[in-house]
C-alpha cells in the first residue's frame, strides 16, 4: 500500500497488476462484497450483470421493484413469460421459495429499509454519500425517475458501481453533486473501474485500486481520499 | 360486477377531462384492449396515471397520438421508444408530472385507502420536491404526498370470479390492485371469467368489491 | 299519515297497528332498507341481527373489519373454526366468493369509501348526522373505540339502529350529542323502535312509524321533525 | 431467517423498555406461545401494541399481570373479560393510548412502509384528535397520525417455508402481515414448517424479507 502522509493507511490493496476493470470484473466484486443471505436490489443497465457473479450458495435473494423476490436469471427460449419480467423490462425466472407483490407492497418493502444492499448506476458520487444518477441537469432533458429514488432513500446500503471517469475525463466521484440528486447521503460503497470506495462520515476511503495506485488516484481527483 | 361484452362497454362512460389510472409495467399487466377501446371512444382532454409514457404507436401511446390525453403523471417517460410522448412533451401538447415510482404508488394506494396525504422520505432533499411541504419525522426530512384517485382504472388481471375477485399472474400484478381500489369505475381485462366459489379466498388479490366491469379478453398465444 | 301543519308531508308511513318494535322487527326492517348488491358491515351486537333477515338472493355481501368480505352465518358444531370469526369474535362461516384480506387492506376498504352500508348502535344520533357510540364519557369510563370511528367515517351510508329512548327515557335522536363523537355528520338513517328517521342537510325526516304517530314522536322528542 | 427450536429462542435478545407489536384479534391470530415466552423472559417496562388489552388471564393479561408492561396501544381494551387491564389501568399501572382499529393498523403498516406520518379522515373532530394536527385535504377534516415500529413482533401464521415466507388461516391473518413489516425482529409461531418451493410464489403473503425467526408450535386438536 502507498501511504502519502503520516497516517498509517493499513489494509488498502493496490491491484498494480490488473485493471482497469471492465464491467464484468466490476460485477465481479460487487457480488464479492454482498454479504451471504442479504436481500439485494440491482438496478437496470449494469448492475443487472452482478447477478452472473453472485454463488448460489450465498442466500443473496433478488428483488425487482416491479414487485418480486427471488427472481432468478434473464429467461431464454422456452422460459420466456412476458407476465414475468425484472425492472428493466427483461424477461426473467422464477426461483423457488419466490414471492410476487403489487407495486405499493414492494415499494413499501423498500421504503421501509428492508432490503440490504442495492447497486445503481450513477453520474455522480459525493463525498457526503450524495448520489446523481436519474436527471442529466440539461434544460430540454424529459424527466424520469423510476425507482431509483426510492431506491437510493430506502435500501439499507446502496452501492453504486460506475466507471470513475465520464466520458470526457472528468471524474464522477466528486466533493459536490453539480447534477440533480437522487439521494441524498445515502451511497455508502462505489465500485469503478480503477478502485473501491467506502463513504462515511463525510469521507472517503479506498479500499482496493485496479491498474492504479492511491497516489496517482490523488492525482487525478479532486476529492481527498483516505486510504486505510 | 358485471361481464360485459366487450372492452368499449367496459370503458363506456368515461368523460371528457377524466382521470384514468391504467396499469401495467411495460407489457407486464397491461391493458391493452381496454387502452384502445378508450381510444375509441373518442374522449379527449384526459389525465392519464401511469408508469410509463407508451412505447412505439400502440396502447398508451396510441392514445397520446391521438389527441386524448393532456396531461400524464408518470414516474418514467423517457425510454428508448417513447418517442409518441416525446414528441408531444416537446412541442408542449402534454403536460408531464413526474413522481418516483413508490410514491406513485402510494399515492394510488392512498387514494383508494381514504388517505388524505402522506410523508415520504422519497424525493426529500431532491428538485422532484422542490415546493412541496417538508417535514422532519424521527430526524428524517420528509415529503408531504397526496393522494391520486382516477375516475376511471384500467387494468389487466390474470383471472376473475363472477363477484370481481381478481387473481394476477408474476409480474403483471404491478400496479393492478392499487389502481383498482382508486377508481370510481374499474373495468379489468382478464384472460378468463370462473364461476363463483372457483377462486381460493385464501388467494385472492383483489376483493370484487373493487371491480366494476370485466371483461374477457384472450391473450393470444 | 298526519300532517301538522300547512306542509305538504305525503309519503310518511304511520303502522299505528304495529309496534314498537322488537330488535328482530327492527332488523328485518334494517334489511329490507339495505339496497341489492351492497357491500355491507354490521356492527357488533344488535346489528348483526340484521343479516338473518337479508334475502339470499340480494347480492348483498358481508363485509367483517378483522379482515374478510363474504361472510357468512354464524357457525354452528362442526362449522366452528377459531380461526374464522367475526368483529365480535364469533366463529362464523364464508361464502362462496369470499376473500381474506389484513387488518390494514381491511381498514383500507372501509375509509376509502367502498362499502355501501353499515349498520351500528348508538348512544346518540343528532340532527346533522353527528354520531355518539363508543363512550359514554363517564370520567372513569376505560375508552374503548375499535372500528367504529372508521366505519363511521368510511362508509358510504351509515344506518343506526337502536331503541328510540334510553333506559331512563332519555330521546337518543338529539340535537346536538352530548357524548362523545364517534364520527361527524355522517348518520343517513335510524332505524329505531318507534320510528324510521332519514338524515340529509341537517333536517330529520319520519319515513315510518311503528304504533306511534308522527304527532306523538313530535311532543316526545326535541328535535323538529319533517314528515314527507 | 432461522428456524428456531422454541418459543423461547424466537424472543431471546428482547431488551427492558421494548415495543413489542403483538397479532392477533381474539384468539384468531394469537401467538400465544410467543407470548408466554415473553413473559418468561422477565423483560420489563414494555410498550405493548395490540388491537385488545388481553382476555382472562393468559396470554397478554398474563404478561401484564406478571407486571412487564408499562404502556399499551390498542383500539379496544374494554372487554367482558378484560379485567387484568381494567385494574392495571384504573390503579395507574399501566398507560393505555386508544386509537382507532384502522388508523392503528394503518400506522403499523406505515412503521413498515418508511412512511413517516399520514393524514386520515377516522376520528377528525373526535376526542381522539384531540391535540393532533388537523388539516382539511379536498373539503374533508383529516387528523395526522405517525408511524409505529416495534423493536419486536410477535406473531401467528399457518405455514412458513424455510425462507420464512408465509400463509395464514382465514380471519386469523389480521394483523399478523402488517406487524411483520415494522419490527426490527419479527418471530412467527406457525403451525408448520414447509420446504422451499413448497409454497405457490403467488399466494405468499408475508414475504420472508419481513421474517427473522420461525417457531413450530402445533395448535391443539
Amino acid at each position: 500500500m502507498t501511504s502519502s502522509g503520516g497516517a498509517t493507511e493499513v489494509g488498502t490493496i493496490e491491484h498494480l497488476d490488473r485493471g482497469p476493470l471492465d464491467r464484468h470484473e466490476m460485477a465481479r466484486i460487487v457480488a464479492r462484497d454482498i454479504p451471504a443471505g442479504s436481500y439485494v436490489n440491482l438496478g437496470i443497465g449494469q448492475p443487472t450483470l452482478v447477478s452472473d457473479h453472485l454463488d448460489p450458495d450465498s442466500g443473496v435473494v433478488l428483488h425487482t421493484e416491479n414487485g418480486m423476490l427471488g427472481m432468478g436469471p434473464v429467461a431464454v427460449g422456452e422460459e420466456i413469460d412476458l407476465d414475468l419480467t425484472n425492472a428493466g423490462k427483461i424477461p426473467v425466472t422464477e426461483l423457488p421459495g419466490a414471492s410476487y407483490f403489487h407495486h405499493a407492497d414492494s415499494f413499501a418493502m423498500m421504503r421501509g429499509g428492508h432490503l440490504d444492499v442495492c447497486v445503481l448506476g450513477a453520474f455522480q458520487v459525493a463525498v457526503n454519500g450524495d448520489l446523481a444518477n436519474w436527471h442529466t441537469g440539461t434544460p430540454d432533458a424529459i424527466p424520469a425517475v423510476g425507482g431509483a429514488m426510492d431506491l437510493a432513500t430506502g435500501v439499507r446500503d446502496v452501492y453504486v458501481m460506475m466507471t470513475l471517469f465520464a466520458k470526457d475525463g472528468t471524474a464522477k466521484l466528486v466533493t459536490r453533486c453539480t447534477y440533480p440528486l437522487t439521494g441524498l447521503g445515502c451511497v455508502s460503497r462505489v465500485f469503478t473501474d480503477h478502485a473501491v470506495f467506502l463513504i462515511a462520515d463525510g469521507q472517503v476511503t479506498v479500499s482496493e485500486t485496479f491498474g492504479i495506485s492511491v497516489e496517482e488516484l490523488r492525482s487525478r481527483l479532486a476529492v481527498p481520499l483516505l486510504a486505510r | 360486477m358485471r361481464v360485459v361484452a366487450d372492452p368499449d362497454e367496459a370503458v363506456a362512460g368515461v368523460q371528457d377531462g377524466a382521470t384514468v389510472l391504467i396499469g401495467g409495467f411495460g407489457p407486464a399487466g397491461q391493458p391493452v384492449a381496454l387502452i384502445d377501446a378508450l381510444r375509441r371512444s373518442g374522449v379527449s382532454q384526459l389525465t392519464v396515471v401511469n408508469n410509463n409514457a407508451g412505447n412505439g404507436e400502440t396502447g398508451l401511446a396510441a392514445l397520446m397520438a391521438g389527441g386524448h390525453v393532456k396531461r400524464i403523471i408518470c414516474s418514467f417517460p423517457r425510454q428508448s421508444d417513447s418517442y409518441v410522448f416525446d414528441g408531444l412533451y416537446r412541442s408542449g401538447a402534454i403536460d408531464l408530472e413526474v413522481v418516483p415510482q413508490g410514491n406513485l404508488a402510494e399515492r394510488i394506494r392512498a387514494g383508494g385507502a381514504g388517505i388524505g396525504g402522506f410523508f415520504t422520505p422519497t424525493g426529500a432533499g431532491t428538485m422532484l420536491a422542490e415546493g412541496k411541504e417538508t417535514r422532519t419525522i424521527d430526524g428524517r426530512d420528509h415529503v408531504l404526498e397526496y393522494a391520486i384517485s382516477g375516475d376511471l382504472a384500467l387494468v389487466k388481471a390474470f383471472r376473475a370470479d363472477r363477484m370481481g375477485n381478481l387473481v394476477y399472474r408474476k409480474t403483471a400484478r404491478n400496479f393492478g390492485p392499487v389502481m383498482a381500489t382508486a377508481a370510481t369505475v374499474t373495468a379489468v381485462q382478464v384472460d378468463e371469467v370462473v364461476e363463483v366459489g372457483a377462486l381460493d379466498p385464501e388467494v385472492v388479490v383483489t376483493p370484487g368489491i373493487y371491480v366494476d366491469r370485466v371483461v374477457v379478453v384472450r391473450t393470444p398465444g
